[in-house]
């Protein structure tokens, strides 16, 4: 399987605003592990470690993007 | 080009001072909700009064970009060439980080609209082709300098002071419009709470006037080298004429930050050396998101910035106002006629209450994106504007403005049934689209007028009561719509058959798989809170 | 579709170690943004707001483990 | 129970002092990896000369936990049963995060298997076990008091120097197999590279005796109350001895450390008020993870912690040095022998330096979560284990070690082919299982001898050169291994009619789906580098 790249969610705002909100008055280590625990339920859902190792390739910024056309949409 | 001189509009001089006169309808505010308003009751019939303590229209760009949706309303009110003709079209949106750009993105790739996406207006013409036409109309009395200076509600209307260069008087009202914007004074006289979220990010608006050859588009910068960890808005207008949005931070001064040469320095290093420019209007703000509990307070009906506060990012200020006035003025004018009952006018909570919320949780995120507090929001909006270049599926989140779309009234009590759920539910806006009338193009919602419609696909219903009734055909035929194109039925998700129940204000109300009249006279009296 | 609450990686070892080696020698600022970009892609990926959610309300802590039993493995 | 003592052996006196003598094998180190590759050689017939510089055991628990496959190969080599009768079995873990536990894990949960997951026991034990059965093998000439000073490489062998008591002497030998520890002199002669990863956290051991009744379980703590910030580590070992592992962070004074009274306050801490203790052995600690580039230099093999360095989480550096020896002797045998060719002995790279990165990675990977550097590892690390409670998928990221498992040698060259690829692949140590030999109960290694074998199932191969045949029946038969639970070939995933190929040292070495002797032969000869 490969990594989405595409958009893939009906409420993209809904999920950024619940990421905010859920970060809201944690102090830093604490919304660091937020973030980390996000990380790991997520990657262990997928459970795909090709997905996986290219999302962390593009998170990187180590792969090129496979979007070499101007980027628009 | 030089300088546009704004008219100057007469004091009203009240005939009798001290005394006490009647009007059904005052309008508070003779700004660009209060005169839409006052147009759109013109339009069916409906007199009214609108106050304003000024003698002039607005300055500055302000409310600068007009909607599709406020556009069809004008059209509906009659003046939305005059925007089409005077203001500057665009559909397209560039998103800048830091020094380079992250992507651009069309707001309207469809074609088949009589009006663009979004159109750039100084809010001045706006407000004067309102004005032109309201005294056209013969139906508004303008009352230029006259200030209200107390509002004491009652069960059948409320009594307004009135202050002017003449002297004061009482105006007793059946209804009363409160178009007078975010500092109310209709609201302050009701004592009503008007609560919400607190940003303290400082703005700075620079209209700039100079020949420059950016496209018409809106820009936005996030972070860019010439106003470092701050974002940038540019926007043209007609008249040669810039809007530029500079963020200034939370401890901006904003007495220093309006001084000209400070303003000059920001433009001049955004713009480079050697661009000429005048600065043509400046003003700094902060902003809230907030709104009154309800709009509608007996005889006494909120409206725009009176009634609900949002953010600048998404024009959903001005066109959040209009759509209001869309919303309340045909159950005004109905009930006032007669044909609907006062509680009709619930139904304006019931309905630009979610679509007001709409705007303020748009408008907060938006501002949450764009003056992100704290190392999380900040490095989550810095992530998304790193991938969305090269990731379309980082796009979406990247958010310097969720522009303003019509709401969708989906849980009006209004609305009746959907028998054939597709494309466009009820408590939708109906999409325009392009239609031949006996051979000649037009446009869809031309052909609405301002009341109650049956819109039919390839049907012929029979007569009813109170509802006119307009035939779409595949093919052309004498006194019908011949939706060549099909965009009409694809927009309106409309099978051969099918028919929409369509609202005074171009909402559609009810879907019915046939033209079967009883349900579709039970969606009409459902409508009118009947 | 739920959250997957059981282990569902074939190589968590190899996972977490890439993670870490992935944050090795940024600053605190790119660190925080790789994670939030790991975030946004993963979820993207899996695209479905509910499972999301119940990832988010989990990593939050604001939902108590359905694992009432002893928690052993 | 009073302290053990430890045993004293006479230093070596050589019979000529400053001479020349002969071995075909010389071992350096007479420590658990040194002894076991003694015993080894000695078991297939190979004699040796072994080399200490010291004339005792070690001292304290050191490595403490022997795993089942170093049972295993202890049960080949006679002693096993020495390591049962006395070690302290433990098949649990339990996992401490802060003030509570985060949760525990089994490591063995299925039965039938001769030897349990892991026995703690002091390594002294084990060396002693050793020595008792290299005496008694009378092919292993132990040298006490003789530090080896000089190595010379030939191709024939190597020169080395040897100085005891009575004077220094020269031993021409063979072979020599370096084991002398991870400061190995050998190494530093022959000016070897060393290199890897440096850990900068200082850990405290302390054997601590006393009357305690926590069970038989590994309990590790991440951050506990007692021990605020670092980690904990807690083990049993016979003779009422508790190991117990402080990680002291990165700028701890490994002096001060070491004082009794400062240790004594971080058990007491630990324990509990009122619980008395003696402490056994106290050692202050760092380490690397590490290895030689390769670990055959011509007619020079370095074997445990001389070869590779590991961190200590895991129990991989004795485990690794004992699985060093159990893959190097059978081929120095059968080299010694005539029955193989010298380029054998390549395949102890090719087997062991793979074997060496998985443990060096997992004892790496731990050592990064036990003693997280920065923000973000320690954000992963605590986030892992707050989730753990609740969440069964957060457990296997939690690494507090990953105890020691055989290592699977899958690229092998002298793996043959799999025909029949179900469970145990070639390149895997052949699982143990409970069978019945003549009707009484036995286990399946027991049977393998040390020579190589063909296992099969349900079939009676042929009889061919140089490979004794061992026949798992589903049901009694005379001369058969009775496989009444089933167990032995689900484990090793052999179907009826399929046989596999086992070498010396119990790992398997190629599948086959019939007893056809030309593909076994050809695998057989293939297993020893023919």
């Amino acid at each position: 399987m490969k990594l989405r790249r595409d958009p893939n969610l009906s409420d993209p705002d809904a999920l950024y605003a619940a990421l905010m909100e859920a970060h809201r008055g944690l102090d830093e280590a604490a919304s660091r592990r937020l973030d980390a625990k996000l990380v790991l339920l997520l990657a262990n859902h997928i459970g795909d470690e090709a997905v996986l190792k290219e999302a962390l390739d593009l998170a990187r910024g180590t792969v090129p993007g496979q979007d070499a056309a101007p980027a628009t949409d | 080009m030089s300088a546009w001189v704004p008219p100057r509009y007469a004091h009203h001089v009240p005939p009798r001072p001290g005394g006490v006169e009647q009007a059904r309808v005052a309008i508070v505010g003779g700004g660009l909700v209060g005169l839409t308003a006052a147009l759109d009751l013109a339009r069916r019939g409906i007199a009214s009064v609108l106050l304003d303590e000024d003698d002039t229209l607005s300055t500055g760009s302000r409310a600068i970009c007009f909607s599709q949706r406020t556009l069809e309303i004008m059209g509906r009110l009659g003046i939305g060439q005059r925007f089409l003709d005077k203001g500057i079209t665009w559909n397209r949106g560039r998103v800048f980080f830091r020094d380079r750009e992250a992507y651009s993105f069309d707001l309207l790739p469809e074609s088949g609209h009589e009006y663009p996406a979004f159109v750039n207006l100084q809010q001045y013409y706006a407000e004067q082709w309102l004005i032109e036409a309201c005294e056209a109309s013969g139906l508004v009395d303008l009352r230029w300098g006259s200030r209200v200076t107390g509002v004491v509600p009652r069960a059948d209307g409320a009594a307004l002071e009135v202050e002017t260069r003449s002297g004061p008087y009482r105006l007793d009202a059946e209804w009363v419009l409160a178009c007078d914007g975010v500092h109310s004074k209709v609201r302050r006289a009701l004592d009503l709470p008007f609560t919400g979220q607190v940003f303290d990010d400082r703005f700075l608006i620079a209209d700039v006037r100079m020949q420059a050859d950016f496209p018409s588009e809106r820009w936005f910068w996030f972070d860019p080298p010439f106003h470092p960890g701050q974002s940038v808005l540019l926007h043209k207008q007609p008249d040669d004429l810039w809007r530029i949005d500079f963020q200034l931070g939370r401890d901006a001064d904003p007495e220093a930050e309006r001084e000209p040469e400070r303003v000059r320095a920001r433009v001049a290093a955004m713009l480079g050396e050697g661009v000429a420019f005048d600065l043509d209007w400046v003003s700094v703000y902060t902003f809230r998101c907030r709104r009154l509990e309800r709009f509608r307070h007996g005889r006494v009906l909120f409206l725009g910035d009176a009634a609900h506060q949002v953010s600048p990012f998404g024009a959903r200020g001005g066109n959040g106002g209009v759509q209001d006035a869309d919303n309340l003025c045909w159950k005004l004018a109905i009930v006032l006629q007669g044909e609907a009952p006062e509680r009709l006018l619930d139904s304006y909570d019931a309905e630009r209450i979610p679509a007001a919320d709409e705007n303020i949780r748009h408008s907060s995120r938006a501002t949450d994106f764009i003056t992100p507090k704290g190392s999380a929001c900040r490095a989550y909006r810095d992530a998304v504007l790193e991938l969305a270049r090269d990731l379309p599926l980082a796009r979406p989140f990247v958010n310097s403005g969720r522009l303003s779309q019509p709401a969708v009234l989906r849980d009006s009590p209004l609305n009746g049934p959907d028998e054939a759920p597709r494309a466009a539910p009820p408590g939708t806006a109906c999409p325009d689209a392009p239609i031949l009338r006996d051979g000649q193009p037009d446009w869809l919602l031309r052909q609405f007028g301002q009341g109650f419609l049956l819109l039919a696909r390839e049907a012929h219903p029979v007569k009813m009561e109170g509802l006119r009734t307009v035939e779409l055909r595949d093919s052309p035929r004498p006194g019908a719509l011949h939706d060549h194109s099909g965009l009409a039925a694809a927009r309106l998700g409309l099978a051969p058959g099918e028919c929409a129940l369509v609202r005074p204000d171009q909402h559609i109300a009810a879907r019915f798989a046939t033209t079967a009249p009883d349900p579709i006279l039970a969606a009409l009296r459902r409508a009118r809170s009947l």
